[in-house]
């Protein structure tokens, strides 16, 4: 692959060479923009329409392991610009050891992901026939829900499906609690789909990612990048900063939409 | 072409007080969002993720050292972005003037959607 | 149909005549344009068209002012097309007030139609000529979209949302309606008749014959079409309960509460058959919903209604195991 | 009429080397980084798909003759014209011009060796081969039925076809127009040769950099939009599905987000290839050059905000229709500014009537039908009327046809030489061109009336009345089919026992024709430095024309 400060041959110079690699990496995220742009989009206009649904679906992901997210990510992205700082300034031997640390918080991320869509399994909040928003209300024990939080999920669903039955009432339903019970039931199927559809582009981008740093980080430990030659860091570096940014998006839309009914 | 010639080294102090701020925010939008502020939540929570996005973009992406033609590049996504997220909001923003649904006790309920 | 080739439909309603005439203004103006640089261009390749092999042409490079100008010039035209236009869209979105309503449900591939006096029609549609009609309308299942040509109207007609539009028929006479947004297999049929009648006409039209069908006959077809007498036997033996006399009644359920089974228990029973059960019965019985419609509950419970003075089954016929069913 | 200048030497002789003869066999295709072969293998991959696609309209013309249909099945007619629709507008208009001609011209015509990423070019095509491969494997397997909108709920739910591998296909392929359009720009941007100002690229380099912006700013939102369909047909989500709360019409914002825009990709390419034409066959600098460039990026812009003009009736706010009505209008005058500039550039110029130029002239004439229609349609209360009829049909293949495809065989007939270093039989060609003209107008002239007269698209059977001009269309279109087939034939001869070509046979005055043809691997031998200004005749002495300008300007008002 790339030997060091190797020109390829359409270029005239290395500098040339790099700013081309650097602008056509800038160009792909503004494309990765829009393609994650039409799914903010889909997101705004479904919350706006079920806002209580989304509401109740925000409320019933772990805000730990999303705060938790969020600090690894970020601290991820902190190690991946000082592991660009160090080919920069020729350090030459902490370049791999950052981007180690990169991929082992990038690898955490996922993990605790993993955790949490086992999580949204167990408490049938897979969209998918057996999808049920009322599961853990109704099997406190295997959500380990008790106390104060159960109480909470109770009075939440209720109001949920009273709110929705009054819109149904509204338009003139026959049967407005059946009718309640069931649109709460698929609208916040609407948001567990785009809960998993987002997280889960994002996960993949973050594999991506990953595979990248793994490569990267073979390089890197033959001394291949320093301050003459530092493109693929910088670039895959600008990817994984991008991803960092979806995430800082996703984490207040989809964990914090109702905490302050809770 | 682009005029910068040597790139521009941002500091590991500078890394470390971006992280601070970013930690700092993230800690922040949990706690806001946990105070009931109506529809302004939601407003708080997004400018908070915005100047969190600018951090990275500014420091850890180098745009705020980049030549003008890759911030011009930078400005131009979130200017698309604006446009599809603006141009369709507006449409559902502005569609109240359909029939009243008292009227329509006749068509079967279930086919309903919100907007 | 006129043995001569029209160049446009009929004109059978108040939008007809301002459509045609914003259609008239743009030709008029698209067509000035196409002369001016069709002439332009023919004028000149002939004019200057090469004379010998190494000429070349005289190098002019462009003109501000020729530039401003047609882009300035026409700007108003392109104002005044798009502000007669929406005038016209405008009038159109806003329904005026005492509207005759019509309900229309579009579905794969057929209209159904409901005068206001809850007479159906499928495809057929009857309006009184001169007066205003709204169509509010629905989908049962994809997107169609209801379309007069000779009255220059169409919408879409959207599952989840309600559209409406409406004309008034100016013209008495038979015309073609289409659906316009591609819906499947059969969109090119999905097609009718709009009957524009004098208001007297329309009321005697209207007296007339009742509606599509005897509800009870209709929903004992459909009883038996969705195959609910195999469990609903009428001596109460089979896997759910007999019909018989049903309707009116206190009914027992399987928690030691009873309900009365009204219009709104029968429906819940046909879509949520498991909220309420049966004292003696079992819990097998599968949701319908999604699979009939509105109007069809509506037609079971007439039938089962009209089962009510029968006598029903002498005790409840223990349930049948439930071994290896639905 | 005069006759063509062609002042080919019956001495030229092809170059000893050039990029075709460098390497052979297989592998040194399949595996080539070269732009000129990449364009190539696009050539023949999009040709392919363009006569899968026509055979497609032949059938669906055919059928049309008789109201009751004539030829085939309800269900069979729905997936003809929807994969007539998805073969020609995924698969050979958006990459048509960009991919083949771009590829091929662009670098040469900036001075550079290559494109900026070689190997993403290549694997963009490799891209597009998978896509296409899913989506043939659906046309094999049951069809496809959606219509090329894939409208949900039908695409999602109600459909029996093979929509799952269609839109798998077609998201694939929106990867091969990104990376198409990112090397594009990052070329533009940074490879251009001493000399080669931004003011001095020819406007067909200024057309894809616009087309550029829309591949890298649209095709990503089409993708997106697309594999959330996929997802909710495969696992019954509700997205866009109204049974579970989703919203069809927001499937349609954001499919016409992309949509709308890509419109522009079709036609934006064609637009530059007329824009290199015209002053090539007029011999004289193309008139408004900086206003020809900035309507480009005009059009790329402004035709991203107009695309809500597809649901005027789908109940989107009147507020809102309002809005994207006057600024559909607005498009207009960016469009109007090249049709005027490219008329005016024929004033005074000494024109020749080869083949390219016809092309050109009739995509002027066909240009302007289609955007003036266009006009009717963007009128919203003419739209009510003509929305979703054949009127709609007849203007998008004005534009789609009648002007990207004959731009497209405009410019394939303007670089022939260039990428082949062949001559065409140009008698046989200008009969083509001529005929192509004449059926194009023939088929789908009659659909303005069609649609005006109320008949719906997308129908397999119509009413009676609406016969005579159907009738009139499937006449016109097998003149049309029959202009297809002839630059086939022709051109495939060329390539073998055409005339040699020699540097610039036009003469022509863009970088591409310094250089042999066909041109070296490295396309020059050494960097070019440019120091003359695009489309400059008079100072050009090697393009071996007088130089004397037989008409001197005249003071205004002045004419002979």
């Amino acid at each position: 692959m790339h030997r060091t400060g190797e020109l390829f041959g359409q270029f005239q110079t290395l500098e040339q060479q790099k700013e081309t690699a650097t602008l056509g990496m800038w160009v792909f995220l503004v494309t990765e923009i829009l393609f994650f742009g039409g799914l903010f989009l889909t997101y705004s206009i479904n919350r706006h329409a079920y806002a209580t649904a989304f509401g109740i679906g925000g409320n019933m992901l772990d805000l730990n392991l999303g705060f938790g997210n969020t600090v690894v990510l970020i601290a991820s992205s902190f190690t991946m610009a000082m592991s660009v700082w160090s080919a920069q300034t020729s350090h030459k031997k902490l370049v791999p050891i950052f981007l180690i640390l990169t991929l082992v918080l990038g690898s955490v991320f996922l993990g605790i992901k993993v955790v949490e869509y086992k999580q949204k399994f167990d408490h049938h909040l897979i969209p998918g026939h057996s999808f049920d928003i009322t599961y853990c209300s109704k099997n406190p024990s295997a959500c380990n829900l008790s106390g104060k939080d159960l109480d909470d999920e109770k009075k939440e669903i209720k109001e949920g499906i009273e709110a929705e039955a009054d819109e149904a009432k509204k338009q003139g339903a026959a049967n407005p609690e059946d009718v309640g019970a069931a649109a709460l039931n698929a609208h916040a199927q609407l948001y567990f789909s785009l809960y998993f559809g987002m997280t889960g582009l994002h996960a993949l981008h973050m594999i991506i990612g990953a595979g990248l740093l793994l490569w990267l980080i073979f390089e890197a430990r033959k001394g291949r990048f320093d301050a003459n030659y530092n493109t693929p860091v910088d670039n895959i570096g600008l990817y994984w900063h991008f991803v960092d940014i979806v995430w800082i998006f996703l984490f207040p839309l989809l964990y914090l939409i109702n905490r302050h009914l809770a | 072409m682009a005029e910068h010639s040597a790139e521009h080294i941002v500091s590991p102090k500078t890394y470390a007080a971006v992280l601070t701020a970013l930690l700092i925010g993230t800690a922040l939008t949990v706690y806001a969002a946990k105070v009931d502020l109506g529809r302004f939540n939601i407003v708080l929570a997004l400018t908070i993720a915005t100047i969190k996005m600018t951090l990275v973009i500014l420091f850890f992406m180098h745009g705020k050292y980049s030549p003008r033609r890759t911030q011009l590049v930078i400005v131009a996504g979130f200017f698309w972005l604006a446009i599809m997220l603006g141009l369709t909001l507006q449409d559902y923003s502005t569609r109240h003037a359909e029939p009243s649904r008292s009227q329509l006790n006749e068509l079967p309920s279930s086919l309903l959607r919100r907007s | 149909m006129q043995s001569q080739m029209p160049l446009s439909p009929e004109q059978a309603s108040n939008f007809a005549p301002q459509v045609d005439n914003l259609v008239y203004f743009l030709l008029v103006v698209c067509l000035f344009f196409a002369t001016v640089i069709c002439a332009a261009v023919i004028y000149f390749i002939v004019k200057y068209r090469r004379k010998t092999p190494d000429e070349i042409g005289v190098p002019i490079h462009g003109d501000l002012r020729l530039e401003i100008a047609w882009i300035a010039l026409p700007f108003p035209l392109l104002l005044a097309m798009f502000g007669w236009g929406a005038a016209v869209y405008v009038d159109y979105r806003h329904t005026p007030a005492d509207t005759l309503d019509i309900y229309v449900i579009g579905k794969q591939w057929m209209w159904k139609l409901q005068q206001p006096d809850g007479r159906k029609e499928i495809n057929e549609l009857h309006v009184p000529v001169g007066r205003n009609v709204r169509l509010i309308m629905g989908s049962e299942d994809v997107i169609h979209d209801f379309s007069v040509p000779s009255f220059r109207v169409k919408m879409d007609v959207v599952p989840g949302h309600y559209n409406t539009m409406w004309f008034r028929p100016t013209k008495v006479g038979k015309y073609h309606f289409f659906c316009s947004q591609y819906c499947g297999t059969d969109h090119a049929v999905m097609g009718g008749w709009v009957t524009v009648m004098e208001p007297d006409e329309y009321a005697k039209w209207l007296a007339g014959s009742s509606g599509s069908g005897d509800p009870v006959a209709v929903g004992q077809k459909l009883l038996s079409d969705l195959a609910c007498n195999t469990c609903h036997l009428p001596d109460g033996k089979g896997r759910g309960p007999s019909y018989n006399g049903v309707y009116g009644s206190q009914v027992k359920l399987a928690d030691g509460s009873t309900v009365l089974a009204d219009d709104n228990y029968i429906r819940e029973s046909i879509l949520q058959p498991n909220a309420k059960i049966v004292a003696g019965y079992a819990p097998v019985m599968p949701s319908f919903q999604g699979l009939v419609t509105e109007e069809q509950i509506v037609d079971l419970t007439a039938y089962i209604k009209s089962l009510k003075d029968q006598p029903p089954p002498t005790k409840p016929g223990t349930a049948a195991p439930a071994t290896g069913n639905k | 009429m005069s006759t063509t200048q062609l002042h080919v030497p019956e001495s030229e002789k092809m170059p000893r080397e050039h990029y075709l003869n460098a390497t052979y066999g297989i592998r040194s295709w399949l595996l080539t980084t070269d732009h000129k072969r990449i364009a190539i293998l696009y050539l023949i991959s999009v040709t392919f798909f363009f006569f899968v696609g026509g055979l497609f309209a032949s059938l669906i013309r055919i059928h049309l003759l008789t109201p009751g249909g004539y030829l085939v099945t309800p269900e069979t007619y729905n997936k003809l014209f929807t994969m007539h629709g998805v073969a020609m507008i995924f698969f050979f208009l958006i990459p048509s011009i960009p991919a083949v001609l771009g590829n091929f011209v662009i670098p040469i015509m900036i001075g550079a060796k290559d494109l900026a990423f070689p190997k993403i070019n290549l694997l963009s095509w490799y891209i597009y081969l998978v896509g296409g491969a899913f989506v043939l494997y659906s046309f094999a397997t049951g069809g496809l039925d959606t219509g090329w909108t894939f409208y949900t709920p039908l695409s999602s739910i109600y459909s029996n076809s093979a929509v799952t591998p269609a839109v798998i296909g077609i998201f694939i392929n929106g990867f091969s127009s990104i990376l198409t359009g990112l090397n594009f720009i990052v070329t533009v941007h940074t490879m251009r040769a001493p000399g080669m100002t931004w003011m001095r690229l020819p406007l067909f380099v200024w057309a894809h950099y616009a087309t550029s912006i829309i591949f890298v700013l649209g095709t990503p939102v089409i993708a997106i939009t697309l594999l959330l369909a996929g997802l909710e047909r495969m696992f019954h989500l509700g997205f866009f599905n109204p049974a579970y709360g989703g919203d069809p019409i927001l499937f349609q914002h954001l499919f016409w987000f992309y949509s709308h825009p890509a419109v522009y990709i079709m036609i934006l390419p064609a637009m530059g290839v007329i824009s290199e034409i015209i002053p090539t066959f007029a011999r004289k600098p193309i008139f408004g050059y900086d206003f020809i460039a900035a309507s480009s990026i005009g059009i790329a812009v402004i035709g991203f905000i107009v695309w809500a003009h597809h649901m005027f009736l789908t109940g989107q706010s009147t507020y809102s229709a309002v809005a994207f009505s006057f600024l559909t209008f607005l498009v207009a005058v960016p469009s109007a500014v090249k049709v005027f500039n490219w008329t005016s550039t024929l004033y005074k110029g000494s024109i020749a009537f080869d083949t390219p130029m016809l092309y050109g002239l009739g995509f002027i004439g066909l240009f302007t039908i289609g955007g003036l229609t266009g006009l009717f349609l963007a009128c919203l209360g003419l739209d009510i009327h003509l929305h979703d009829t054949y009127f709609v049909v007849a203007h998008f293949h004005y534009i789609m046809v009648g002007g990207a495809i004959m731009g497209y065989l405009g410019g394939i007939h303007f670089w022939w030489p260039k990428i082949t270093g062949r001559l065409y039989p140009e008698y046989l060609a200008r009969i083509a061109a001529i005929v192509l003209f004449v059926g194009f107008n023939l088929t789908f002239f009659p659909q303005f009336v069609l649609g005006y007269l109320g008949m719906p698209r997308r129908y397999h059977d119509y009413p009676p009345e609406f016969q005579v001009l159907n009738v009139m269309s499937t006449a016109g279109a097998s003149i049309l089919a029959l202009g297809y087939l002839l630059p086939m034939v022709y051109l495939t001869w060329s390539m073998r026992y055409g005339k040699v070509a020699g540097k610039n046979p036009w003469p022509a005055t863009g970088l591409e024709w310094t250089t042999d043809s066909p041109p070296l691997t490295e396309n020059f031998n050494e960097t070019p430095v440019v120091d003359w200004e695009t489309y400059d005749f008079e100072h050009r002495p090697e393009l071996g024309l007088s130089g004397t300008v037989p008409r001197k300007p005249i003071p205004a008002h002045g004419d002979d």
